[in-house]
């Protein structure tokens, strides 16, 4: 199954459901993302991954990502298959299967390593002037999963801050699955349809999931919790190490807000109130 | 006189300040750059705008330090919050005229790797994060911009995977290759600044605790110097206070001293 | 000179600039836009057109284009080109131009009629699995003028209601003008800045112009004047109705100000107060 | 009993409003099928969803009678407002059950032209507005429901521009073209419906105020009857009380009469 996630880049990534990925052992899994902030890292740590889709693995603010280097250095804990992107590629690739075109054509990366490392890639050349191309294929995930500040019941989703790739990401899906910091009444949603990035036609699932990013932050909700990028990337230097963060932070919290209790008072320290938004009238 | 207790961090702000030009768009980046742009702001350059590839154009630094360009305060004030692919949009335009990118390693061509150490993609010695959007940075912006930290591991003859193309094999292999403009103009290393001539990079300042020996020491390739090659301006008084002012703990302007 | 002009479709039309165009009489343009309920029709009629790129020319309400009629039919006042484009290929277009990219590949129209008789569509197949598809490729307006709800002196506007083709119009376009309802405040604009639709940086000009769409509706601010479409569609049904009817509301008015003077009554009749949007922090 | 003074426009809504299913995602469209989905809506398919090819998205039907599908009581209390590409996107991808289009011409293979009347292109005889987005559902939806005003000018052997394709020129042709799905279910004209079998329109039923051999005579085309050709269901007394209370002064629906 191929999942995207961590489509906002930095911000926004659903913690939440890559931990209870991790507690049902779901295995054999396909990750989808640009950025992915140590959401792939812990994924391919707890042998859940067998490719990564990404153009960036690992710790932004603490450095190298301990388990993806372990799995492709040494295979531990299994070998994983990497589709090299950049977060242009990436954005193209989901955009044409949000499209539903086959391929976009572009000239990045047409000089790169990237671009024969990656198979799926096609060099060409424009038909109508002759120069080289680098055709990005069309990424189609099975699931997409977003994390946003409100959804309504039937998945219509508001989203702001970067929305990265979230988008074409969601429209590109087979299902989208929604955390919710709230789940509000549809005409809140419908007050501001402008806001709504990604209509509940797509939407399998909406959960009300406070907190869900942790330690991601969520615009105008939460601050990004950068001690906490320090933490796991001391902890996670060694495979026992890893296997501890794990016991710690998700095998031993039943479900997220155990997890968010087990923060203790960092999480309501976290809460940020945010300014309004100028006001628009529809 | 310089202030002694100057970090190389803040001779590399300082100098990649200087290489914003006012009215530039500038994909800036995380870490050194970042401040940079701050500094470039509020000194020469009031009028450049900052745009940061997960979606956000800013005409204003933010207001404090970021750990990561989707930080909270980064999108607050931010005139444009937008999609990945409008910004990158934008720099395949040609509507970019600068970014700044770091590596692992660097080649005297200015190609960048990010990706891997070791020959073998799928059987690295050593595996990197990737490009995020680096390769297209190097691909597509007018002007590169490239920070680095400097040793003989880093500054090599060959890559072992290019990420980030800069000059590929010398003059004329960009056009060839099919990129629409750009390559690397500078290189800013933790000892000194190398300028690319004729897809080449050339020495042409060494920091106050560095010397053309050092760097020479320092560098896998055989060093080309200027012939006017001569000591790194060091920041000012004012553009230290700047640094010091949004970076107070040294979070990226003293890293891993 | 080519313009991209009514590229949120049938709202948010900027008829201040066409009119304006018209009392300067441009001449040559080319024109750009998928639907420009009567915008078009209007330009044509007064001579300022050499070329239209354009999915639809009409009265959305009222029925056929009386002008563009006459410049098809019998070369009057001058023969035009037109470069048939659907709403779909038209936007795929601009957004490969908004990208950088030289074409979109698609699906849509490849057994239709379009797609012969528009010379810059390329047939093609799909390398990826054989199949055919149509290569759309970018156009790069000289301009896009975009009429929105507010803007600050830098050009960074927010637009809310429908977007349609309009940022990708806006961000593929060499330069951009701006019709704003209100002028306000860079901080207006920075407190939402998911609401910008451009950034300032392809902005060479913000004109405050209150009313700028009539008869055109701009959301929340103003309705449509839908008996104005018809009593245009009457009007127009012969040349020189035609230019009776320019003689009244274009030439007859100095400017946009007056223009509105001249609706009298009916025009406060239309303003709207809209309904807030739900708040959003950041 | 029908009432006696329906409206050709509110037979060809009933019909039209019998073709949306529940919980279809349809491409809406203006005049008629706008009505349809409103009537469809309150009737038997309460979780159907509407899409406007300019950039909305509504799961209730606007409050207030449209007269273009950008006016602003389309678009307060949408769910989703976004960019045309967007709902294009999902077109093209296959997420669309069903479209709705009109035209000035159509064959028995249902191409629709609503480009030109004329053999060149550049000289029409008449020239119409164009395609807007009518030929993009009739190229992607997965099923296409055509209403059309029905006389012998209009029901043509040969369409002179195949602006928005049916079958082409029979079984077959829309997998040889490349499309991939679709093609017209159903035509509903001002006289009777249409189903398509094997790719070409079958006349189904006659409305109360036709019979077939009226619809001969209005067809351009030998007509095929279908075995059990009935007369086409009026619209019930609450399906015409929703219609006249959405128009009540029968802008769409009475439309030229």
């Amino acid at each position: 199954m191929s999942i995207a996630l961590g489509c906002s880049l930095e911000p926004a990534i659903p913690f939440a459901f890559v931990h209870e990925l991790i507690r049902q052992r779901r295995r054999e899994l396909e990750l989808i993302g640009p950025i992915s902030d140590i959401a792939f890292d812990m994924l391919i740590g707890a042998g859940c991954v067998r490719r990564v889709t990404a153009a960036w693995i690992g710790n932004v603010s603490a450095g190298l990502a301990h388990c993806y280097r372990r799995a492709m250095e040494h295979g531990v804990p299994n070998r994983i298959e990497v589709r090299d992107h950049t977060n242009f590629t990436l954005a193209q690739a989901l955009l044409a299967g949000a499209l539903g075109a086959p391929y976009l054509p572009t000239r990045t990366i047409i000089g790169s390593d990237i671009a024969r490392a990656n198979p799926t890639f096609v060099p060409s050349t424009s038909p109508f002037d002759g120069t080289p191309l680098l055709l990005v294929p069309a990424i189609t995930p099975d699931l997409t999963v977003l994390a946003v500040q409100r959804a309504d019941g039937d998945g219509n989703a508001h989203l702001w801050g970067p929305w990265g790739v979230a988008q074409e990401a969601a429209l590109a899906a087979g299902a989208v699955v929604i955390l919710a910091d709230q789940v509000v009444a549809r005409d809140v949603i419908a007050s501001d349809p402008n806001r709504t990035i990604v209509p509940g036609t797509k939407v399998v699932a909406v959960v009300e999931a406070p907190g869900a990013c942790h330690p991601s932050p969520l615009q105008g909700r939460y601050a990004r919790d950068h001690e906490f990028f320090h933490e796991y990337h001391r902890a996670t230097r060694t495979a026992e190490g890893f296997a501890g963060w794990l016991a710690d932070w998700v095998d031993g919290t039943p479900d997220h807000a155990a997890y968010l209790a087990r923060l203790g008072e960092r999480w309501p320290a976290l809460r940020l109130t945010g300014t309004p938004a100028a006001e628009a009238r529809f | 006189m310089a202030p002694v207790d100057v970090s190389p961090g803040e001779v590399m702000v300082a100098q990649a300040a200087r290489e914003i030009q006012d009215g530039e768009r500038v994909f800036v980046g995380m870490r050194l750059p970042l401040i940079a742009f701050v500094v470039a702001k509020r000194t020469h350059a009031p009028n450049a705008v900052g745009l940061f590839e997960l979606g956000i154009v800013r005409d204003q630094p933010a207001r404090e330090l970021l750990y990561t360009m989707g930080d909270p305060p980064n999108v607050a004030g931010a005139v444009w919050c937008a999609r990945t692919i409008d910004l990158m949009g934008l720099l395949q335009r040609g509507d970019v005229d600068a970014g700044f990118i770091g590596g692992a390693e660097i080649d005297r061509h200015g190609n960048l790797n990010t990706t891997v150490i070791g020959e073998d993609r799928t059987h690295p010695s050593v595996q990197l994060p990737g490009s995020g959007g680096g390769a297209d940075i190097a691909s597509l912006a007018h002007r590169l911009i490239v920070i680095m930290a400097h040793d003989r591991r880093r500054l090599r003859e060959r890559v072992d995977f290019i990420t980030s193309p800069g000059y590929g094999d010398g003059p004329g292999w960009r056009d060839r290759v099919g990129f629409p403009r750009g390559g690397p103009a500078v290189l800013i290393t933790t000892l000194g600044v190398f300028r690319f001539v004729g897809g080449e990079a050339v020495l042409r300042s060494y920091h106050t605790h560095s010397s053309v020996a050092d760097i020479r020491e320092q560098t896998g390739w055989e060093l080309r110097v200027a012939d006017d090659v001569h000591q790194t301006e060091p920041p000012s008084a004012d553009v230290l206070a700047i640094v010091r002012e949004y970076d107070p703990e040294g979070f990226w302007t003293r890293r891993g001293e």
